[in-house]
């Protein structure tokens, strides 16, 4: 019976140095290499792989489609988003309220975002409570599947709609912006971008760590047997709704430290990047990846932020369509993402040889386990 | 290491951040055209992207800028604000542009602002708009409300308008210019019966065309935007409204838009600076021009007369301080008068708030879709986007705004 | 720890008007491999529904002092009271090990739920090799054939140390020889926990069970052991069969089983 | 009537069934322990699984490549193991649905409902709320309203009381005397080693033993399956 | 008063045209359990449908007519083409639709802003349809009566396919169990590209309606999506009858909304609502249970 004992250790180390690897990438060789304008583009793709881990966790480990994770990722940006603006305005009533009704004071929810540690706390505790409120009150009437995307999908759409059309308490359509400070560091200087690069890229490893010890745990595999077989789990004890609760507030969570993080790095926060769109592309890199393997989520995600940069730039009309093919052949020939493939290629190598016992790649664990 | 902290002297890092890289070694220049081709604004800006095309070819084939030809960038702002952020930046650092033409909405320009100011970059915008702000580096070629928003009031106010109903899309251009108008309707004696707001994505205006229908103003003021007109236009004809008893005008239905709107609108107005019928010297070679031009939609109308405008004003502007550089053109704004021959007329740029005047036109929407013009203002206006000729406009708002914006 | 029962009194469940269990009173007791049996419909799996609280029903059902109806499906597992279903119901992606571990973990605390397996429970070991399971350990329960997964549900109710096991048709489908083993099994466990079987075998029935319950039509018919149950007309007229013919076939599993079905008809 | 010869056939890359040959026969019983392959071979004789290696032929003719609803428009009829019903249908609707486009559909499903006097009594009742034996009965009147050439049965007293378990097997009898040929998988050897003319064991995917049908076979068919 | 009266008219309109999106969903996705993400692009082409009829045949007042029933072959068979190439591999996988079909509705908008112009093109309404008929002092516009009497031909038609023909009860039966019906002899393949067929075309038929409202542009279709499956989802899987009730609750809502708050809150608080309905009947207003585990 020992003999399974070494398999999740070795999986262990392999996981562990991947994380390394990748973090020794993203803190020490991309700042290096990488001009500024890329170096912020990366640290708003690393902003999108925090959520898509996130989502990672409640999607392809817990069958929690989340199609609304912009409502979570909006907490976190715009608590940051409101803090940094009042870092900016001073004593003074942020500029775009002034001239909706010049002499109303600053709305009573801004006030307490003056406080850094209370920002700070809010990008934590906000999304903790509004996806366990929202949670509990889904898993426990056990809504789920495509009601469960379709009703988060329209929380995200609600909420964007509410902030375009509340244009002096949010900013409305056209968001939040020109931000002068960062806790107390101006923004402009490019060393202390590069500061506000390597916290989010740090916030992501934290992330994959986190994720990495949550599927090797037994709540890992409760969560898998959850998504397969909700009410089976109700009849060894447990029950369900507390363990999907469990995975959907930690990916809110991560969205929102993903959202808190974009702001200073993007400067920008607008309705449209937590809309129905824009959940959905958070989707789209999650399962371009690999929904249920740890990389996965955050490469994919990291790759569609790339592409929409990039291929955006040279060919938009084209970004589009690849962007429009790439969930179909994805979905369609790769269902667990682009992180399945060495498997794939490995079998396809070994059916030949017809070897008894093939080499157990994580990536395979992976796919079987997902 | 950290960089600086709030109360630093910031003004070495800013600058240091801010060095060109603008190539002017070479016998093309670099210029970026940053437009929606993607996404809901794709809808409106593309013609803007295609009149700037049009002319960077016709200044390329008249020998270019300082002689160097024309080497655009075209660039995606996908209908999403941080997006043109980025692409501004991308532009700005990467591709190494002397300067950045397009936008539509204001929220798009909002978002390029601080990224232009930051990396002291230029950015010419050529869409009417809600004013209140001047950037030492964006140039506005499109209307301020002094030039659209308040002609409009005083042709509705010599009409004898009594009652106004506000329409608009829910986002700071009409909620600004409607904020405006309610002023100044103050001060003319006209009553606002109401107002309403319907998100920019969303074409259904039957319950607040009811609300209209209610309140029987004489007049609707129609500060919608994109597609949504469409759906305003339809709820209007179907509740039995008409040109006759309630009329429309628009600030953002011009020859484009009006053909598509599924119903006649002919009898609704029109505020703009340039119509496709208007009679000036330059007029008709800048339509047959587009008429012409490749994709081009077979009608001219404002915004991307002022976007042709753009970048004609940037080649007067360079060629006035002999550089590309964006302190030396920001200083020509100052000490030359600039000016451009335009489809709409002679248009002279203010070299201190960075608009250029223009003439105010109410163009009536005849069968064919054309404007015939039915007031003008009775000489070029001068662009005012703090509206400080204007003593209906509270000082301490002036003031707060100033103050906040810098 | 001697063990408490379970006494099911007057047991009501209606759907919409249609009462499946109408007023249905048993126990079982811990040592006792207890049968409950009746034709399609009666109301058996209805009545385990009703204990387990996967549908509601009135009266009163207890194990030992505490009422389970009215509970909440997990908590009326954490009292310890298990169950199977008619169609076999484990976690397809997870390997049998991992099928069996999260069984186990009911009374895990959540902290430790975020920590990772080491080694194997002595508990799931002996549900494997119990079961005959322990060759398949990294199967995905998903391929295990039927029968597979029926042991499979068995040994999760043994490394959940439920003290009741609700087993629903356990043996359907199994052969004769993997019958018997499976009754063994149940025998052996039930020396100490309370095995309620549903079953339609009654070869099966008569090598195993200790006492018998019949439902017909959501009511009790017939109760006692396995030959005061045989010998009720009632009993042969709505479930066992009357006619020498169907009870020849019914019982026809094996030549012994036929000599056996002989037997009872001479009764 | 059905042959199936030489078969390899298997889920994903494991391979379930290694060169089985099911003889010819009106009545062929299928035997065997838990996850032998016994209904991977029926879902492969019905067209759900296709083989990688061997034939099915039906009449003569190559069906292997042919979809299931093909082979049951040509006269194959399946009732799988496990009480399967269309449970969001009503039991009328489970039977309308095989009965629809057939001549005599209504007095078809008059003919199953006298057979099993449940489904007549839960005709209006969703088939999803069935006890599982009602449904298992469902299964089988639904095949059997086709009208079938081939009747292929996958355990079809698992779950059913005694008394019906008679009915269905005194059903079986007749029907194989009515000219239907039927391929049973069943666990009651006795019953089916009576009713079959031909009978395999499969064992981990083999066929260990192949023989003519009869209770006299029983003592072999058990020696063989006890190993 | 009057104004309850002209919001509860414009509200039964309103729903009317939600009626219109959501009944080709509550055949893909209620029954069939497609979640078809496209299907407001599907709606789009119905409405460029009409605007290409209108080229074709001059005279607006045949030209709807005309063009809802081409409408309906040109979405349904854009429908038929997306079953055929993608959704047929994707039963099995039913969340998974979702994701595929957002990537076609970004493929069919993009081509759609490139193809057409892209800010859009008229379909004017049939003369017939000017004037307003008068309910109780309220001038009711012709037009919204003329959605509520399609909506309710549509509704008709496609209850009469699923009651009086043996369709519905396939359609179920394959949903249900797709090895399950096969073996029973329904050709499950046919099946689903008839459904597909079906639900795709009536989106087309909304398509029409939609583009006598607003503008028929590579955008309207994404302004449907939403709200459409949300009323799918509170009338309750593939039921009609819930589709119907939700529809209209919901139109009459949002016009409500709209009426005595602003256009904006309108789509919040009609959308809060649903999720709030959803979320005390999580099975929406019509349920169908199974004793299954699933
Ligand atoms: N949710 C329900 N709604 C309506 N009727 C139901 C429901 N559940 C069960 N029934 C009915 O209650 C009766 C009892 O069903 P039950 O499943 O308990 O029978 P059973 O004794 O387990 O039969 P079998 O031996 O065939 O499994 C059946 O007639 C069944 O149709
Ligand atoms: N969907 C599947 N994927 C992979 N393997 C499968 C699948 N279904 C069955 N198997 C494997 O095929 C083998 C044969 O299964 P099958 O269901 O044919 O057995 P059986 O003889 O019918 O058993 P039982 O008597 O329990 O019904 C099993 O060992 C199982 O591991
Ligand atoms: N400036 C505008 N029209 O947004
Ligand atoms: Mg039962
Ligand atoms: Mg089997």
């Amino acid at each position: 019976m020992t003999k399974l004992k070494p398999l999740p250790s070795l999986r262990g180390i392999a996981a562990l140095s991947g994380i390394a690897m990748f973090a020794v990438l993203l803190l020490a060789v991309a700042p290096a290499v990488l001009s500024d304008h890329w170096l912020n583009n990366l640290g708003k793709y690393c902003c999108w792989a925090i959520a898509a881990v996130g989502i990672g966790l409640a999607w392809g480990r817990g069958g929690m489609l989340v199609m609304g994770q912009g409502v979570f990722f909006a907490l976190g940006a715009y608590a940051m988003a409101m803090h940094l603006t009042l870092e900016t305005a001073g004593d003074r009533v942020p500029g775009f309220m002034v001239l909706y009704d010049p002499l109303a004071p600053l709305p009573a929810f801004w006030e307490p975002f003056r406080s850094a540690g209370f920002t700070l706390a809010a990008i934590v505790v906000l999304p903790v409570v509004a996806a366990g409120i929202l949670g509990y009150a889904l898993f426990k009437r056990r809504v789920k599947g495509a009601y469960f995307a379709i009703l988060t999908q329209a929380l995200a759409v609600a909420l964007a709609t509410l902030i375009s059309s509340t244009i002096r308490e949010t900013g409305g359509d056209t968001g939040l912006s020109d931000f002068k400070f960062f806790f107390g560091f101006v923004l402009n200087d490019p060393a202390n971008k590069v500061m506000v690069y390597l916290i989010a890229a740090a916030l992501l490893i934290v992330c994959l760590l986190a994720v990495w010890q949550f599927y090797r745990s037994r709540f890992g595999e409760l969560l898998v047997a959850t998504r397969d077989a909700e009410e089976r789990v109700r009849f060894l004890g447990y029950d369900p709704a507390n363990i999907k609760l469990v995975a959907f507030v930690v990916s809110a969570l991560m969205a929102s430290i993903g959202g808190a993080m974009f702001v200073p790095i993007v400067g920008i926060i607008t309705p449209a990047e937590i809309g129905a769109a824009a959940s959905i592309l958070m989707i789209a890199g999650v399962a371009f990846g690999g929904r249920a393997s740890l990389f996965g989520p955050a490469l994919g995600a990291m790759a569609v932020g790339w592409g929409q940069s990039s291929l955006g730039s040279t060919w938009p009309d084209g970004w589009t369509y690849i962007l429009g093919l790439l969930f179909v052949v994805v979905i369609l020939f790769l269902p667990s993402g682009l992180s399945s493939l060495p498997a794939r290629f490995a079998a396809i190598r070994r059916r030949p040889a017809e070897q008894p016992t093939p080499p157990i790649t994580a990536a395979e664990l992976e796919e079987v386990r997902a | 290491g950290c960089g600086a902290r709030a109360g630093d002297d910031t003004s070495t890092a800013g600058a240091s951040a801010a060095a060109s890289c603008v190539d002017t070694s070479g016998s093309t220049i670099k210029l970026g055209f940053l437009n929606s081709l993607t996404g809901g604004m794709a809808i409106s800006e593309k013609t803007v992207s295609n009149v700037l095309h049009m002319a960077a070819d016709e200044i390329n084939t008249s020998g270019g800028i300082l002689g160097k030809k024309i080497q655009y960038v075209q660039e995606d702002g996908a209908t999403d604000w941080p997006t043109f952020a980025e692409k501004t930046e991308k532009l700005l650092t990467q591709d190494c542009v002397a300067a950045i033409f397009g936008g539509w909405t204001s929220s798009s320009r909002k978002a390029v602002k601080p990224v232009v100011e930051k990396l002291n970059g230029l950015f010419f915008y050529p869409v009417q708009y809600e004013g209140l702000e001047s950037s030492p580096n964006i140039y506005y070629t499109g209307a301020t409300t002094n030039q659209q928003i308040i002609p409009a009031m005083d042709f509705l106010a010599s009409k004898g308008v009594k009652t106004l109903f506000l329409a608009g899309s829910d986002y700071v251009f009409p909620r600004t210019a409607n904020a405006i108008i309610k002023l100044y309707a103050a001060k003319l004696g006209i009553k606002i019966v109401g107002e309403e707001y319907v998100p920019l994505d969303k074409d259904d205006w039957t319950s607040q065309v009811a609300k209209i229908v209610a309140a029987k103003p004489d007049f609707i003021f129609n500060t919608i935007n994109g597609s949504s007109n469409v759906g305003f236009v339809k709820a209007y004809y179907d509740a039995g409204l008409t040109p006759a008893k309630t009329p429309i005008i628009s600030v953002s239905i011009a020859e484009e838009e009006a053909p598509a709107m599924g119903h006649e609108v002919t009898g609704n107005y029109a505020s703009w600076n340039y119509f496709q019928s208007l009679k000036t010297d330059t007029n008709p070679k800048f339509i047959q021009s587009w008429k012409a031009y490749p994709n081009s939609s077979g009608v001219t109308s404002d915004p991307m007369e002022a976007a042709y405008i753009s970048l004609y004003l940037y080649k007067s502007l360079v060629e006035a301080a002999g550089s590309f550089d964006v302190n030396a053109v920001n200083a020509a704004a100052k000490s030359h008068t600039i000016t451009f021959d335009a489809p709409e007329g002679k248009v002279t740029l203010d070299g201190k708030n960075h608009h250029i005047s223009k003439p105010g036109h109410i163009g009536q929407i005849n069968a064919n879709n054309q404007f015939d013009i039915v007031w003008s203002s009775d000489k070029f206006i001068e662009p005012d986007p703090y509206l400080e000729a204007y003593d209906w406009f509270p000082a301490d708002i002036r003031k707060q705004l100033v103050g906040a914006a810098g | 720890m001697t063990g408490a029962s379970l006494v099911v009194t007057d047991l009501h469940v209606e759907f919409s008007g249609f009462v499946a269990v109408g007023g249905v009173s048993f126990d079982a007791h811990p040592g006792e491999v207890r049968f409950l049996i009746g034709p399609n419909g009666a109301g058996k799996t209805t009545c385990i529904d009703a204990i387990t609280g996967l549908t509601r029903g009135t009266g009163s059902a207890r194990l030992g002092e505490t009422e389970l109806l009215g509970k909440q499906v997990h908590k009326i597992v954490r009292l310890g009271v298990g169950r199977t279903f008619q169609t076999a119901s484990v976690f397809d992606e997870l390997t049998v090990l991992q099928n069996l571990d999260i069984a186990a973990g009911l009374h895990r605390s959540s902290v430790s739920l975020l920590r990772a397996r080491r080694g194997v429970d002595p508990s799931i070991e002996q549900a494997l090799e119990e079961t005959g399971l322990a060759g398949e350990l990294a199967t995905p329960a998903g391929i295990l054939s039927h029968g597979q997964k029926q042991w499979l549900e068995i040994a999760m109710l043994l490394v959940q140390d439920a003290k009741v096991l609700l087993l629903d048709e356990p043996v359907a489908g199994m052969s004769h020889d993997e019958r018997t083993a499976t009754g063994d099994l149940l025998q052996r466990i039930a020396v100490k926990r309370i095995v309620l079987v549903v079953e339609h075998d009654m070869d099966f029935m008569r090598r195993f069970a200790t006492r018998v319950t019949v439902l017909h039509q959501g009511k009790v018919l017939s109760q006692g052991t396995v030959a005061e149950v045989q010998a009720d007309p009632k009993v042969q007229e709505v479930y066992l069969g009357t006619a020498g013919a169907a009870t020849a076939a019914a019982m026809a599993v094996v030549p012994e089983a036929v000599a056996e079905t002989l037997k009872l008809t001479e009764d | 009537m059905l042959e199936i010869t030489d078969i390899e056939a298997g889920y994903g890359r494991t391979r379930v069934l290694h060169g089985v040959t099911v003889p010819a026969g009106k009545v062929v019983a299928v035997l065997g322990h838990n996850g032998a392959g016994k209904t991977t071979l029926l879902r492969l004789a019905i067209g759900l699984l296709k083989p990688t290696k061997g034939r099915v032929l039906f009449d003569g003719e190559d069906i292997s490549s042919l979809a299931p609803n093909k082979r049951v428009a040509r006269g194959m009829a399946y009732v799988p193991q496990g009480q399967q019903a269309f449970g969001q249908l009503t039991t009328l609707e489970n039977l309308q649905l095989v009965a629809d486009g057939r001549r005599r559909g209504k007095a078809l499903i008059e003919a199953q409902m006298a057979r099993f006097p449940a489904l007549e009594k839960f005709a209006t009742r969703k088939a999803g709320l069935l006890s599982g034996g009602q449904r298992q009965q469902l299964a089988i009147a639904r095949a059997l309203i086709t009208e079938p050439k081939l009747l292929i049965l996958d355990e079809p007293t698992e779950g059913i009381q005694p008394t019906i378990v008679a009915e269905i097997e005194q059903t079986i009898m007749q029907l194989a005397g009515e000219g239907i040929h039927v391929l049973l998988v069943e666990q009651h050897i006795g019953f089916a080693l009576e009713a079959a003319e031909r009978y395999v064991v499969l064992a981990s995917g083999f066929v260990t033993q192949t023989g003519d049908g009869g209770l006299a076979a029983a003592s072999t068919v058990r020696a063989a399956m006890a190993i | 008063m009057d104004a309850l009266i002209s919001q509860l008219l414009n509200g039964s309109a309103q729903g009317a045209l939600l009626l219109l999106a959501a009944l080709g969903l509550s055949l893909t996705f209620g029954q069939m359990g497609v979640i078809n993400m496209a299907h407001g692009e599907f709606l789009m082409l119905g409405a460029f449908t009409a605007y290409l009829v209108q080229q074709v045949i001059a005279a607006s007042d045949l030209s709807i007519p005309v063009a809802l029933p081409v409408a309906f072959v040109v979405a349904g068979l854009f429908g038929l083409l997306l079953e055929v190439t993608i959704i047929r591999w994707m039963y099995r996988r039913p969340l998974d639709t979702l994701l595929v079909t957002v990537g076609v509705s970004l493929i069919l908008q993009q081509a759609a802003l490139q193809i057409f112009p892209s800010q859009g093109v008229p379909v004017e309404k049939p003369s017939w349809l000017d004037g307003q008929l008068n309910v109780l002092g309220y001038e009711w516009p012709l037009r919204q009566l003329f959605t509520i009497v399609l909506a309710s031909v549509c509704v008709a038609a496609l209850s009469a396919w699923l009651k009086y023909t043996s369709f519905g009860r396939r359609i179920r039966a394959t949903v249900h169990n797709r090895d399950l019906a096969e073996t029973t002899g329904i050709s499950t393949r046919t099946i689903d590209r008839l459904t597909f067929f079906v639900g795709s075309g009536l989106a087309g038929v909304a398509g029409v309606a939609a583009s006598l409202i607003g503008g028929t542009n590579s955008q309207m279709g994404a302004q449907y999506i939403i709200p459409a499956f949300l009323v799918v989802a509170a009338g309750g899987i593939g039921q009609l009858k819930g589709t119907i009730i939700a529809a209209w609750a919901v139109g009459v809502a949002l016009s409500c909304f709209a009426y005595w708050t602003t256009g904006s809150l309108a789509q919040v608080l009609a959308f809060i609502l649903v999720i709030v309905f959803l979320q005390v009947r999580p099975q929406g207003l019509f349920t169908v249970r199974t004793r299954s585990l699933a």
